[in-house]
């Protein structure tokens, strides 16, 4: 066995394959699958203060190698959540993160505030969802209002703070900058593109919500560009995620840059994909003789 | 009840019903000993990313002493398209029992079973386990045509088989709302299970309201996890809310839900 | 036979499939493949004033349902394309389109003036490569910018001209409204999104160029989204592209709002992709008694 | 020379040669017909997208009574391994014939064939024509051990066939560059011809040059269209211009071009 530990900001993991947001509900669904514990982290799908209903169906598309979802952050607001769902995802023993999605600067406040002493082990701002009407990627893709709700949430917890961005934008370095003077701990590299379907037959969007988020092994390249870019510039733990499926996937993100990685469609290929996950980084590690998988990071980059 | 897990399965064999329609039988021991009728599983239809998602697919049938499980599908797109070109000794990914299937009471009774096309596939298992716990059972199954009448000697074990076809060329001519109009006037019953199109299922949800009858529905959705994780699933509880199709369900009562256009 | 006919900004076209830029050489590749004098439109490879050598080896680098490309837009320059390669592409009898990929305002100028009056039928203005150094993207992702290079090249010369924008923007709603105002004719969507794939083994980038354009299927819902939303808000005829394989697939674009399509990547799936869709499209509209494709162009849209 | 066309060809038959090696005989009349030694197909390797480019294989061998071509080829990865599982009756797309092939002169002369590994591949169909037109041939083949020794009994037929294994497991003992650099010091050639590894061509030009004998390399590059559409698959020419593979070559002659790392 290899050292395949991260101390993520702050976070200790066992090893850097994480749950991504919205897509490992709060774990206990996948216990009979496979030991959950054996999960570096675990992230919370994003939370918001009062319960929120969604986004109508169909919110599951499937495309080309992925799929789209307009899911719109259906949750049972923070309070339900701390009470009803914390407490089992708490016993697998491994850090859970919180992912808040406030509409606006001062519903992360009150979430980060609200979370921060509650046994979760970070909290991860999502300013990237595709799919609401406000907040969301509103709040992600301007440098000074991006900062702005990382400098509050930063000043409402004492919680490690994971920025979660969005590669909707021109320039994500100059968003991942932002973040960072603002006091970020950490960067959570990618939330889903932007797309759509159109239903042929019905000659209409095909999600209720026309637009949904793109994830799954199709976005991987994007994903993999934006950790390389970011994680050369900024010097903060950078979470890679997006189309991540085998451990030669999660090399890629780690080799570009990534210190964690995050699994989230991979689950609805293969539920066991985590687990493989971390045995094939395992046996990367042995087969090449690599003491500490943290030795990668970057390599692509740091080995030029 | 035992969670779901995820298992590779060897195909023991497989037959063409009638064009596009096939019967897939497994070697599946621990799902045909853990799984309870309307419950599905989640099948891998590639062997890469293409399709990318699983596809659900209900419990057909158990043989719990063989260890076996069938499953009953009809040819849509390229999911089954690949799953019907899957030969003897060839290797599944499978993940299930999945989701809440039907309840009925042990104490028996008077059931009628409605099976619209393909949405016969959750109903034989239904079947034999109501006629096992002494149920009467009268099972409508409704099709375009003959080649859509599916399994109808395993259905005529375990009740009374109506058959109707739109064009006539099995059973009577009509459709299968026709038929169950007709035989809730002619007699009652305790219960009404049905599963097919959307039509139907709000057919037989608007009788089993006006004749006050309980009525349990299998629900169909685009899935992505299939274990309730991901709340991709869903549809509208009588509250307004949103019950994930996969957990909550497949299988509502005809007053939990509300069913879209 | 249905009527495929569009007119698009004064180029007239028997069907609305042309061939996306730089996927299929100068025609002449595939003449043998295919009857080449059916496609609507012929699009040429991204031309620049002088000869390119392009980006060093390996340029190509397959994905999940797709392909990262990093050819660097080698081409012969713009006096050879219309000396040795032009004439051949004019005999297929369709109309050509240049694409041009200037890296300043001057040379997309001089590129303009050079092309008109040579038999090609428009100009696309590609201010979208990811894969140069200079202009290329650089002048596609800041709408005063591209709104500058539009307007010089619409004012040298008399061609239709087309501007082809990059999805790896923040708002390409505000580029495409920028571009109209400036004088585009038409606006096609979308070049490829910047992507890159490291090659584990060697622990380095896989592609010479380190990052590439990422096309093909798994774009496809990105590009659908980008014709939604441009085609609703411009009063322009769009041009869609981005994963097309099947007439499936181009009556999304078109029921997005797309007036024309563009097959890419696809020729390398199905080197008969193109026709196939030209086929495919014409029995839909038998099949659905639609007696001009042109009436559902932003069918998804209109009919909501 | 017939421009490439799209074809749909059944499979006749295909053997495993050794763990992981295959050939794979096809019905193309049209193929066979129109193909020259050194030219390539495009293969699709997929029923969907996963793999969703074509994968370049070389015409192996022709028979133009039979109307079949024949490919070798290596397992790799997932295009390959599709491409293992097709059987009698399949049908395979495939785009041919693509590329310069090897050129030689009418008049026959004394030829030295080197192939490495599965880039014996076009060297068959190679060494078949060149003895078809009078030329000797000595045919170097080397591999890692004697599971890589593919086909030594066809090559035989058309020359004097010399195998070295790096494990001496079958012919002798060494690297096939050792052995060409031996046979070249010991009698005269008026051509080489190559293909192989990267090192192995390197080796091959570097000799060819010291020699003074005219060689012709067959080089491998990722490829997107196969027809020189895309400029995707370069390699680099001596004076620094870019040359395809697919159209240039992916036969060039040693002089023409500078083999990276
Ligand atoms: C809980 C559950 C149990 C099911 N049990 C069975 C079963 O036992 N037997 C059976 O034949 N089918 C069953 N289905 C439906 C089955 O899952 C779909 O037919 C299948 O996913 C289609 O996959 P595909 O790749 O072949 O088609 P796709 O390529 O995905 O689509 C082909 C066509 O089928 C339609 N389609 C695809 N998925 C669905 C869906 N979920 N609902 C409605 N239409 C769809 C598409 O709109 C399209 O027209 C069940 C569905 C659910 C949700
Ligand atoms: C003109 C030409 C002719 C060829 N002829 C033959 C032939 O006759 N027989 C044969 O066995 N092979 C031949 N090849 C190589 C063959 O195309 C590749 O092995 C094949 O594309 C691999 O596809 P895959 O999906 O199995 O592997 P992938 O999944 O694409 O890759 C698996 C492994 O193979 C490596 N690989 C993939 N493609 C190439 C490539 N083009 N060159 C080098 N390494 C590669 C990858 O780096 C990886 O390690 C030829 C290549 C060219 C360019
Ligand atoms: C169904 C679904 C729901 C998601 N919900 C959230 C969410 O609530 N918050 C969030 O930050 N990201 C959410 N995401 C994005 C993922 O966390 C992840 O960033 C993205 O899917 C890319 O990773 P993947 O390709 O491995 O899925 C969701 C993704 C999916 C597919
Ligand atoms: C190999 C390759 C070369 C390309 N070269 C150009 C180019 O020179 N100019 C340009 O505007 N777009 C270029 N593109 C982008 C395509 O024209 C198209 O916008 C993109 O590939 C999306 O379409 P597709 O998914 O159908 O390929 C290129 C794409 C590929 C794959
Ligand atoms: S499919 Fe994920 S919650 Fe139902
Ligand atoms: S593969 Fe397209 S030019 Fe060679």
């Amino acid at each position: 066995m290899s050292d395949l530990t991260v101390n993520l900001a702050g976070i200790k993991m066992k090893n850097p394959v994480m749950s991504a947001s919205g897509t490992f509900g709060s774990g206990v669904e996948y216990a009979s699958v496979f030991d959950v514990s054996k999960m570096g982290a675990l992230v919370t799908k994003g939370l918001t203060k009062e319960p929120k209903a969604g986004n109508k169906s169909p919110r599951i598309c499937e495309t080309p190698a992925g799929l789209l979802n307009a899911v719109g952050l259906q949750n049972p607001g923070v309070e339900v959540f701390i009470r009803d769902y914390l407490p089992e995802m708490l016993e697998f023993g491994v850090p859970v993160i919180a992912n808040i999605a406030g509409s606006t600067g001062d519903e992360f406040v009150y979430l980060a505030e609200r979370l921060t002493q509650t046994g979760v082990a970070g909290l991860e701002v999502n300013i990237s969802c595709p799919n609401v009407k406000t907040g969301g990627m509103a709040l992600g893709t301007v440098p000074e209002v991006a900062a702005e709700v990382v400098k509050a949430v930063v000043q409402a917890t004492d919680l490690p703070v994971i920025v979660k961005l969005t590669p909707n934008v021109t320039d994500i370095k100059e968003l991942a900058q932002a973040v960072a003077a603002a006091g970020a701990d950490a960067i959570s590299l990618i939330n889903t593109l932007v797309g759509m379907v159109i239903d042929v037959d019905k000659r209409k969007p095909f999600l209720g919500n026309c637009i949904g988020g793109l994830s799954g092994p199709a976005i991987r390249p994007v994903g993999v560009r934006a950790v390389w870019e970011v994680s050369q510039l900024v010097d903060l733990p950078v979470i890679g995620m997006g189309g991540i499926t085998t451990g030669r996937d999660a090399l890629e993100y780690i080799m570009a840059g990534a210190s964690a990685v995050a699994v989230g469609s991979a689950f609805f290929y293969d539920p066991l994909a985590a687990v493989k996950i971390i045995d094939e980084l395992d046996q990367y590690c042995t087969d090449h003789g690599v003491e500490k998988l943290q030795d990668l990071v970057g390599a692509a980059w740091k080995e030029k | 009840m035992k969670g779901p897990e995820e298992f590779s399965c060897r195909v023991i064999e497989q037959d063409a019903l009638a064009p596009d329609y096939y019967l897939l039988k497994l070697e599946a021991p621990e799902l045909a000993r853990n799984s309870s009728p309307g419950q599905f599983a989640m099948l891998r239809c590639s062997e890469g990313y293409d399709p990318f998602l699983r596809r659900p697919l209900a419990i057909h049938q158990v043989d719990r002493n063989k260890g076996q499980v069938l499953f009953l599908y009809q040819v849509r797109g390229k999911g089954t398209k690949w799953l019907s070109m899957r030969c003897q000794h060839d290797k599944l990914s499978l993940l299930g029992p999945l989701g809440r299937g039907f309840s009925f009471s042990a104490a028996g009774g008077r059931a009628m079973i409605v099976g619209a096309g393909v949405g016969v596939a959750p109903l034989l298992f239904l079947a034999s386990e109501l006629r096992a716990q002494g149920w009467d059972l009268v099972i409508l199954m409704g099709a375009r045509n003959k080649s859509g009448i599916l399994r109808p000697d395993a259905f005529r074990e375990c009740g009374d088989l109506i058959i109707a076809t739109e064009d006539g060329s099995c059973g009577e001519q009509g459709t299968i709302l026709d038929l169950l109009s007709r035989e809730l006037a002619k007699s009652s019953f305790d219960k009404l299970f049905a599963c097919g199109p959307l039509s139907v299922l709000k057919g037989v949800q608007t009788m089993s309201r006006e004749k006050g009858i309980a009525a349990e529905l299998s629900l169909d959705e685009r899935m992505a996890c299939g274990v309730g994780a991901c709340v991709g699933c869903v549809c509208q509880g009588h509250d307004g809310s949103y019950l994930r199709v996969c957990k909550e369900g497949p299988v509502f009562s005809a007053e939990e839900v509300v069913l879209g256009e």
